[in-house]
């Protein structure tokens, strides 16, 4: 097993809200595998964005991690005290937003929160040291660096904007850098440019990135590694090729069959019912209502995560056998149905 | 066309009944939630108070005008809640009298207010163009016209006698300022997605403002109509102290200045219940206004109000 | 906004201040309260006249003949503003309503900036301070005074200043600009005196416009903490006293510094109440003499002046929005 | 004795006065703001407060004692036709320059005053005397020329300076008389002055009030030292000629235009002097908190009541007009317009109240109609006029229920609060009456214009000297006719005046007009009594009014801050400062009336002395 | 029907050299820009035929939609409905154009109003349009929320917008459009705003409107696997900058694309196969950044961006020309190489 930047274990956020409580990330164990490219899929609302910012520790409020850990190099981040959080923020981690639009202060130019971030961490560099840096970055995202750098966010399109904040992410050469949804907003062919140019830095600098989208075409297209969330839980991870031909999980491959693709002509089966509601999810698996696959214990009992291949991890009742059933202490009748 | 035997898409039909409990009841949502607003509630609770002392004050207190030289500057009392006033009448009995002909006027005139600026703005945003200009212009220009020599000149071609006629003066120079801000809205939601689809399936103007704009701005409406009572109230107070209406004793503005002016309220520490009682009224007033249309907001979009 | 875009507007504001100005001219002469009659009971009680001698004698002494054509008046009037001068003043020989606003407008302007500037000043950091410590008790303290300082008329608080601070306390003067012994000009004694006498009207108008900038200073400061560049940047470290500075308080003023503006040109006419309740000589003060002299010209050029200065205040406004804000590109 | 001119002009005026805070007396007061100031009194606006002080009189007249002082006159004669005043010979403007005769005769060139009406010529026989020529045909009695004359403010108008307006209008007297030689009742000089002529001379006038320098040139006793908005400082004017007589260095005169900040400074020691009488409640606390002041009151010459507009019928039925003045309480309305007033038995007479027992007869007074309160007695003359009260509103003979205005102006508060009351007393009564406070701007046009069934003003009042026929001329022919609407005259020498039925003390017909026009120029004085007596019995049975309370007003002394020999000094304690109201005509009464500088007085000026 | 048949059938709905030009002032005084967002369009529509219209952001297409609506005036050219010039209708013709064109939006949230419930938002079109009698309104909105698969209607009819979710809100708008029985619903990104797992329900119950009730579709995307999808037998028309660059049978034309542009765009689009969307593949373009509208290339459109232009692709404007099974605007369509959706590896 390679090294892993980041490693996740029980992390939990909750959203206490007027009406109700929502746990928009449950329990999650997750690893960030050094120098691969892993991808985080599932509808909106399933818990990416909040995943994501859990790990730079940045919820927004009235968010709250209420349990877990968060490991980078064997140390909990989340016992890191101020200085050294904003030591470890974009210089370790960074991020590439799901609203790049509004990423940026409108009113300041790109040179200024360039030199700013920059200073935010280091603040003996040079003015020079940190133009020089943004200009060779701009460059790399295919930018004229002189005119960006003098612009206000506004004079810049959408796509722009998003590789200015791609150049962003790189300014403090991170080992990770997340992306969350950075083309959502964009074109095809901007989308197609953008990851072109993601593929391209993946390539030349070996950077770690970790990409939250709901674009299964993206994630076949870019991804090595996928985990699938739903209703704030990890459903499914493993390696590319093995999610997207034999998924383990109903929702993953329910979800891979409703996609339509350039490629075949079939009419496509939509999955049943709607989207969960976070503030009033059902008991055990928060999948059974829509899951054709779905046996008594999966109404009464939360799934636990089984390893069912290389590297593959499934929280699913189907998997679940007799052994399981006795060390969880479920009904073997329930079970096998 | 269709019949009723068959669906849209041609399937047979099952007959629907209507339900009177799933439909929800709006009046009762909007109390619940302003109930729920700790603020609002609180307004609304003051703003009562005052509305029943306008309604039912005057039915129940007796007011006694005849001066009693020697009762005058008491403290208050069982007998005299509030105190007397320089002329040893009663001045809790001259506060709700008061609040008779101040809410009346406050009300009338916030109310020909948003009636003249909700039709100008509305008017002006949904046909635009040169009418929208000219509309604009004569708007600007009330605007920067100074109110003070026009509402005189109104005032004395019309002698005011009674409160309506009062709340229209005070109206004629308070509706710009809303038109405007109508107008604004209207231009905004002009351009919203389900204003388009009416337009796509020919729904008429009429049906377009009243059904679909108006449920929009009523909260904005609303709120306007609370905060130009509070001004109408505030303007009328200046108004009469000018002698453009029949000066009343017991309005709150007249009551205030009687205090300051020259009867000694303010030299004589007995004398500042008499002060205090109309500005305490007029403050209490004006806050649960505010506190009130705070609310209001919230009660009528169905989306605050409905969370779930 | 273009050149182009900015000949129009000033077209279509010179177009407004004509019509004001024709508007106001009607409306003034249709005022009722006569002017000749008024001198002429004052002066018949005064010198023990009998009343239509009065008449006559006022008639010789005033600028203005009532019964002149009202055309004929307002082609003097145009022909006056044509050359620069607003006219004379009715009541008063010899006095061009240029001295009377040149008298008034810079203690208007006096007191006014300085009290505008310090209720923003204070208004919008209280204002960022309860966005963003939004626990602390600040929020609840500035929040009920702003809602009171709305809920009260501003003429009250005046009083209620004056009542105190003047009549009981005697801390300050009760009225005027300056004082007698004084030589206007630029010394010490009299600047000293002249932000003396000003006290009490500042401070009442910082106590009614206080909270009201506060509330929307906050207002503001919270819709913007909720943009997604505050999160970014705090995601990419940078320290909260920035985000605070060029973020949250650069992005939550703009909005404000408009109604700065707008503020600025509406109180230019001065507030009549106040400035009379402290007798202090600004436009409001002199506005409202006139007026009760039904003093035609010198209103006219009051008035007049207070129009520009709101029309002009929001061409102002929206030209600071434009360069304050590189987001926004006026058209028309 | 002619003056040398050219001695005193050449002597150079000594240094402009420096300013100096001690010895400097406070009191408030009003004049025109800066920019409007300027110096001369008679551009519109004039000086002000400071005019008494600025400029010296041919003669001082006290109102309440009815006493002519020389001040620039040295001593006077009357003759048959003439009155011949000589001047002071050490005299001096501000400016240096000598007063002399043509000063005085400019000032009559220049104002046309009550006393013009009387002349035919004033002449100039030397610097020093000034010569009233009368004319024959109204020749007033001597007491009343001296009235008629110290009414003015003669040393305002220096030749010296505005002598080319006034040989001006000399000119044009001339040309008028050339083209009108015929005499004519009430008119300047006895002169018809014909149209054109007359544009000229308001052309003439018009130019010399725009002769303005910046401060006024004064013969008084005092002269402008600085002027802003709301403080006025005025020096001792160097050349003045009773200057060692004058007590204090400076005048400090502070505008002050709240009342109730007026009673403030007061209250808190900043000012010396203060006239007026304020509620009970404020006298009291500014007492109480200030043990330097002392609070004199005095009879004021006029009341506060109202008048009814005769334009509408229901107030032409006398009877109606008599009911209601029994209706009203006036000791109530007293108490709440000005606790010290003083309420009389009879109604409007229009004489001074305090006055009728010594201007009337005693056998008039007898008979005249007392209308103290009796709600029963106006409820059955109403009844007698066949109006019904039901539901406790009472009904004109028509069926209709009338509602009343009654029009007061705002920024008179006694007035507003009595007329409060008056409109609550009436609808208590059974009349719906409600009140209009108007601004100052509109309310006497509107009641001009008969815009309101009532209107509350000063009645029974006099402007300048005290006299009878002084009240009656100000009622017949001055505002309170066009508040009361009389129907008027169209044609013959009354025209414009007052048409009335007035019913004398036998039942003759008595015409106001007549009486104005004759009483000043009757020299029997049995015979004026009788015709002063027919008024009065007259107007108040007319009742075209009610006169609510004669007014009681008052002058404060900062006693710390001046010193000594004040009226009722002993009685201080006695009364805690606040010293009653002295009998009419004592001599306390009369040092009292003197100490009020509202009344024209100087006596703060030269009879005061410092502790 | 076929595209061949159609050619027989008269068009429902016409576009004749359809532009709309947006006027937009700024800068010193100069001319105002103009924008063409859709120049020189002819197209037509057949009753019962689904067309997805399909193009990059800012091409043109919501415009396009407009006009078809009646919401936007075409500066140029002339719109016809039923054969009836759209200028030139009558009163009822022109209530008979409202009642058969109507339309679906994107963001569903924004196409319903706010304060309305459903039952309100649904009833208010058939009332005033009088498609039934008063009394059996309930009756009529019950059956549009079944036909769109919100069952059971009553639960859903006092809903506010907020109160549902995306897909179902989706539902509500397609109700809405078919309320008044129209001939053509021009559907404007209807699923671009929904989540993946529910796209598919909505895009079937879209195909299922067309089959049942013979409705017209004109689906407008920029997702061109939605378009396919849905479009199976109907026609795709490409507009690149204001104008369509290549129309015609789905199947027809994805199999053998003709255009650059629409190349460039089928390669760009990720294929949900890992294996095939690795292959490595470049797009086809010279320059990722469209022109701005405001000052359009000259001659062909695409000119500055195509890897095959040539001389007079700088001068001469291409026009809509028939190569093999679709109309196609481009010089050189029949000598750019094939392009096929799997890349040869
Ligand atoms: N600030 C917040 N306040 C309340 N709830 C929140 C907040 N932020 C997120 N949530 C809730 O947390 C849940 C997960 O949100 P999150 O943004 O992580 O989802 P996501 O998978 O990123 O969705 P998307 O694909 O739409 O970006 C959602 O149900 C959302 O409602
Ligand atoms: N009202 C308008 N005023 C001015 N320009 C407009 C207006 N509406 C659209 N445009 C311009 O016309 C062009 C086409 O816009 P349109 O919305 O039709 O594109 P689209 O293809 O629907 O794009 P998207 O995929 O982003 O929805 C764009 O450049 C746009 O800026
Ligand atoms: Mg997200
Ligand atoms: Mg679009």
């Amino acid at each position: 097993m390679s090294e892993n930047v980041i490693e996740v274990r029980g992390l939990t956020v909750d959203f206490p809200l007027r009406a109700g409580n929502i746990r928009a990330v449950n329990h999650v164990n997750f690893d960030i595998p050094k120098g691969k490219i892993t991808a985080l899929v599932g509808e909106s609302g399933s818990g990416k964005s909040t995943m994501a910012s859990a790990i730079l520790r940045s919820v927004s409020s009235p968010g709250l991690i209420s349990s877990g850990e968060i490991f980078y190099q064997g140390e909990d981040v989340l016992k890191y005290n101020k200085e050294k959080m904003q030591r470890f923020k974009w210089s370790k981690v960074s991020m590439v937003f799901q609203a790049a639009q509004n990423a940026l202060n409108p009113v300041m130019t790109i040179r200024e929160q360039v030199i700013e971030t920059v200073r935010a961490h280091d603040a003996k560099i040079t003015e020079k040291k940190i133009l020089d840096k943004a200009k060779e970055l701009l460059e790399y995202v295919r930018l004229e660096p002189g005119r960006v750098l003098a612009a206000h966010p506004h004079e810049l399109s959408g796509g722009m904007k998003q590789r200015v904040m791609i150049a962003f992410s790189l300014l403090l050469n991170p080992e990770l850098v997340i992306l969350d949804e950075p083309t959502t907003a964009l074109d095809v062919i901007t989308q197609a440019y953008i990851f072109d140019i993601l593929a391209q830095i993946h390539e030349d600098m070996g950077t770690t990135m970790l990409l939250m989208t709901h674009d299964i075409g993206v994630v076949a297209r870019f991804a090595e590694r996928v985990g699938v969330m739903y209703a704030g839980r990890l459903v499914e991870v493993g390696d590319v090729y093995s999610i997207f031909d034999n998924a383990d999980h109903p929702y993953t491959s329910n979800l891979m069959k409703s996609v339509p693709s350039l490629l075949s002509n079939d009419d496509l089966q939509p999955i049943v019912g709607s989207t969960p509601n976070l503030l009033n999810l059902p008991s055990g698996c928060p999948f059974h209502p829509r899951c054709k696959q779905a046996k008594p214990v999966c109404k009464r009992v939360d799934p636990v995560m089984v390893e069912t291949g290389v590297d593959h991890l499934v929280n699913c009742h189907i998997h679940s056998n007799e052994e399981y059933a006795r060390e969880q202490h479920l009904d073997l009748e329930e079970v096998r149905v | 066309m269709s019949t009723m035997m068959t669906t849209p898409t041609g399937e047979p039909t099952v007959r629907y009944t209507f339900d009177r409990k799933l439909k929800p009841n709006a009046v009762k949502a909007f109390f619940t939630t302003i109930y729920r607003n700790k603020k609002a509630f609180i307004g609304m609770i003051i703003l009562l108070f005052f509305l029943c002392m306008a309604v039912f004050g005057p039915m129940v207190i007796h007011l006694n005008m005849t001066v009693q030289y020697n009762e005058r500057y008491q403290g208050p009392s069982l007998h005299h809640l509030l105190g007397t006033d320089y002329a040893g009448r009663d001045t809790f009995g001259q506060v709700v009298y008061g609040s008779r002909d101040v809410l009346l006027i406050g009300f009338f005139a916030s109310l020909f207010t948003i009636i003249i600026g909700v039709i100008v703005g509305t008017v002006s945003g949904l046909i635009g163009g040169k009418f929208d200009t000219i509309l604009m212009f004569i708007t600007n220009l009330f605007l920067t016209i100074p109110s003070f020599p026009a509402m005189m000149i109104i005032a004395a071609l019309f002698s005011i006698t009674d409160p309506i006629l009062f709340a229209v003066i005070l109206s004629a120079w308070q509706w710009a300022g809303l038109a405007r801000a109508v107008r604004s809205q209207i231009f905004s939601l002009k351009q919203r997605e389900f204003i388009k689809v009416c337009r796509v399936m020919g729904l008429g103007t009429g049906y377009i403002i009243s059904r679909e704009i108006m449920p929009n701005i009523a909260s904005y409406i609303s709120i306007s109509f609370i905060q130009t009572i509070q001004g109408s109230i505030v303007a009328s107070v200046g108004l009469m102290l000018l002698g453009l209406a029949p000066f009343s004793i017991t309005n709150w503005g007249t009551m205030l200045n009687l205090a300051i002016q020259n009867t000694g309220g303010i030299f004589n520490p007995r004398g500042y219940y008499y002060l205090l009682a109309p500005i305490v009224c007029l403050s209490l007033f004006q806050m649960g206004s505010i506190f009130f249309s705070n609310g209001i907001d919230d009660a009528m979009n169905p989306r605050l109000r409905t969370n779930s | 906004m273009s050149a182009r875009g900015l000949a129009k507007r000033i077209g279509v504001l010179l177009l407004t201040v004509i019509a004001t100005m024709i508007i106001t001219f009607l409306l003034l002469r249709m005022m009722p309260g006569n002017i000749v009659g008024n001198l002429a009971r004052t002066y018949a009680s005064t010198y023990a006249v009998p009343i239509d001698q009065a008449y006559q004698i006022i008639a010789g002494m005033i600028h203005y003949n009532p019964k002149q054509p009202i055309d004929q008046q307002f082609y003097t009037y145009i022909k006056g503003i044509l050359h620069g001068n607003l006219g004379q003043s009715i009541i008063n020989t010899n006095v061009s309503v240029d001295q009377v606003i040149g008298r008034a407008l810079p203690w208007t302007v006096f007191t006014l900036s300085i009290s505008l500037v310090v209720s923003f000043l204070i208004g919008i950091n209280l204002g960022s301070i309860m966005a963003w410590k939004r626990k602390s008790i600040l929020d609840p303290i500035i929040s009920t005074y702003a809602i009171l300082s709305t809920a009260v008329p501003s003429f009250i608080i005046a009083i209620l200043l004056l009542v105190f601070f003047a009549f009981q306390l005697a801390w300050f003067p009760v009225q005027g600009a300056y004082g007698a012994q004084e030589t206007p000009g630029f010394n010490i004694p009299f600047m000293l005196s002249a932000l003396y006498h000003a006290v009490l009207p500042i401070i009442t108008y910082i106590i009614a416009s206080l909270g009201g900038w506060a509330l929307s200073m906050k207002g503001n400061a919270v819709n913007i903490l909720g943009e997604d560049y505050i999160t970014a940047a705090y995601i990419r470290g940078v320290p909260d006293s920035n985000i605070m500075k060029n973020y949250v308080k650069k992005n939550a003023l703009l909005p404000l510094v408009t109604s700065l503006a707008l503020q600025f040109g509406m109180m230019i006419g001065g507030s009549t109440i106040i400035e009379s309740y402290f007798s202090y000589p600004g436009m409001g003060y002199y506005i409202g003499q006139a007026t009760s002299n039904r003093d035609y010209p010198e209103m006219q050029g009051l008035f007049l002046v207070t129009a520009v200065a709101v029309m002009i205040a929001n061409l102002i406004a929206d030209l600071l929005y434009t360069k304050l804000d590189p987001r926004v590109k006026l058209e028309d | 004795q002619n003056v040398d001119l050219t001695k005193i002009s050449s002597s150079s005026p000594p240094a402009q006065p420096k300013y100096d805070t001690t010895d400097s007396f406070t009191f408030d007061g009003s004049w025109p703001m800066p920019p409007q100031f300027q110096g001369n009194p008679f551009a519109a606006g004039g000086e002000g407060t400071g005019t008494q002080y600025e400029f010296e009189q041919l003669f001082e007249y006290i109102r309440s004692t009815q006493q002519f002082t020389p001040r620039l006159a040295a001593s006077y004669k009357n003759t048959a036709t003439e009155t011949i005043v000589h001047l002071r010979k050490n005299a001096r403007w501000s400016d240096g320059a000598p007063i002399t005769s043509k000063d005085i005769w400019a000032y009559y060139m220049l104002q046309h005053t009550e006393v013009t009406n009387y002349l035919t010529n004033i002449e100039t026989p030397d610097a020093h005397t000034v010569v009233f020529v009368w004319a024959k045909q109204t020749n007033p009695f001597n007491q009343m020329r001296m009235a008629l004359i110290s009414q003015d403010n003669q040393g305002e108008i220096p030749y010296h300076i505005y002598g080319k307006y006034a040989d001006k209008e000399y000119q044009l007297l001339q040309e008028a008389k050339k083209q009108s030689p015929t005499w004519t009742a009430n008119t300047w000089m006895g002169v018809k002055i014909p149209t054109a002529i007359q544009t000229q001379m308001t052309k003439n006038y018009a130019n010399f009030t725009s002769d303005t320098p910046p401060d006024p040139i004064c013969s008084g006793p005092y002269m402008v030292y600085s002027t802003n908005n709301t403080d006025q400082i005025l020096v001792k004017n160097p050349y003045y000629w009773d200057r060692k007589d004058v007590k204090f260095k400076e005048l400090w005169i502070k505008q002050i235009q709240q009342v109730p900040a007026q009673w403030a400074e007061l209250k808190s020691g900043q000012l010396d002097y203060y006239d007026g009488t304020p509620p009970q409640d404020v006298l009291n606390a500014g007492l109480a908190s200030n043990p330097d002041l002392v609070h004199y009151q005095m009879e004021d010459v006029a009341s506060i009541g109202m008048y009814f507009n005769l334009r509408e019928p229901i107030f032409q039925n006398e009877k109606f007009r008599q009911a209601l003045a029994y209706v009203f309480d006036r000791s109530k309305i007293r108490d709440v317009g000005n606790y010290f007033g003083v309420t009389s038995p009879y109604n409007m007479t229009g004489l001074v109240p305090s006055t009728l027992s010594s201007v009337l007869s005693k056998q008039t007074l007898s008979k005249m109609t007392k209308y103290t309160y009796n709600p029963a007695k106006a409820t059955q003359m109403l009844e007698q006029l066949g109006w019904k009260k039901e539901n406790g509103k009472w009904h004109e003979p028509n069926g209709k229920v009338p509602h009343f205005i009654i029009g007061a102006n705002t920024t008179w508060m006694p007035g507003v609060l009595s007329g409060q009351v008056a409109a609550q007393q009436l609808t208590d009564f059974g009349i719906p009456t409600s009140l209009i406070a108007a601004d100052a701007s509109i309310e006497p046009t509107n009641a001009d214009n008969g815009k309101y069934d009532m209107s509350i003003d000063w009645v029974d009042v006099t402007f300048g000297y005290s006299s009878p026929w002084n009240s009656l001329d100000y009622m017949f022919w001055s505002t309170p006719e066009q508040e009361i609407g009389f129907p008027t005259y169209k044609s013959g020498p009354n025209n414009g005046h007052p048409k009335t039925n007035l019913i004398g003390l036998n039942g003759q017909k008595v015409d106001p007009n007549t009486y104005i026009n004759e009483f000043p120029v009757t020299h029997n004085a049995a015979k004026r009594q009788e015709m002063t007596d027919n008024m009065a019995y007259a107007i108040n049975q007319a009742v075209y009014g009610i006169n609510f309370f004669q007014n009681v007003t008052g002058a404060w002394a900062n006693v710390k801050m001046l010193g000594g020999n004040w009226p009722m000094e002993n009685e201080w304690s006695k009364y805690d400062r606040n010293m009653p109201l002295p009998k009419t005509g004592t001599e306390t009464a009369l040092k009292i009336a003197e100490m009020n500088t509202g009344f024209g007085s100087d006596w703060w000026v030269f009879n005061y002395w410092p502790n | 029907m076929a595209v061949q048949d159609m050619r027989k059938v008269k068009p429902l709905l016409e576009l004749e050299d359809v532009s709309v030009i947006f006027e937009r002032r700024q800068g010193l005084f100069s001319e105002p820009t103009k924008i063409g967002a859709v120049v020189d369009v002819n197209f037509g529509i057949y009753p019962g035929e689904v067309v997805a219209l399909v193009g990059e952001s800012g091409c043109g297409k919501t415009t396009l939609g407009n006009v078809v609506t009646g919401l936007q005036k075409p500066t140029h050219g002339k719109l016809s409905y039923n054969g009836v010039d759209l200028a030139k209708m009558n009163k009822q013709q022109l209530q008979e154009f409202r009642r058969g064109v109507q339309m679906v939006q994107q963001d569903s949230y924004a196409a319903l109003n706010p304060m309305r419930t459903i039952y309100q938002s649904l009833s208010a079109p058939i009332l005033q349009k009088k498609i039934v009698k008063k009394k059996d309104v309930f009756q009529r909105v019950c059956e549009l929320l079944s036909t769109v698969e919100l069952n059971p209607p009553e639960q859903f009819l006092y809903k506010y917008p907020h109160q549902l979710s995306g897909g179902q809100r989706q539902r509500v708008l397609m109700a809405r459009a078919i309320s008044l029985n129209p001939k053509i619903i021009v559907a404007d990104e209807p699923v671009s705003m929904i989540d993946v797992s529910l796209r598919i329900s909505i895009l079937n119950l879209m195909a299922s409107l067309n089959k049942k009730m013979d409705i017209a579709f004109i689906y407008i995307t920029h997702d061109l696997s939605t378009a396919k999808y849905i479009a199976q037998n109907g026609r795709i028309a490409v507009m690149y900058l204001g104008k369509l660059a290549e129309i015609g049978n789905v199947r027809q034309v994805l199999a053998n694309p003709k255009h650059p542009y629409l190349q460039a765009l089928l390669s760009a689009v990720p294929v949900p196969d890992p294996k095939v969307a690795k292959g490595n593949r470049s797009i086809p373009l010279k320059n990722f950044d469209m022109p701005s509208p405001a000052n359009p290339p000259k001659g062909c459109r695409l000119h500055p961006r195509c890897p095959y232009a040539e001389a007079r692709c700088e001068t001469v404007e291409p026009q809509l020309t028939r190569v093999d099974a679709s109309e196609v605007a481009c010089h050189r369509a029949s000598e750019i190489p094939a392009w096929n959706l799997v890349p040869a590896q």
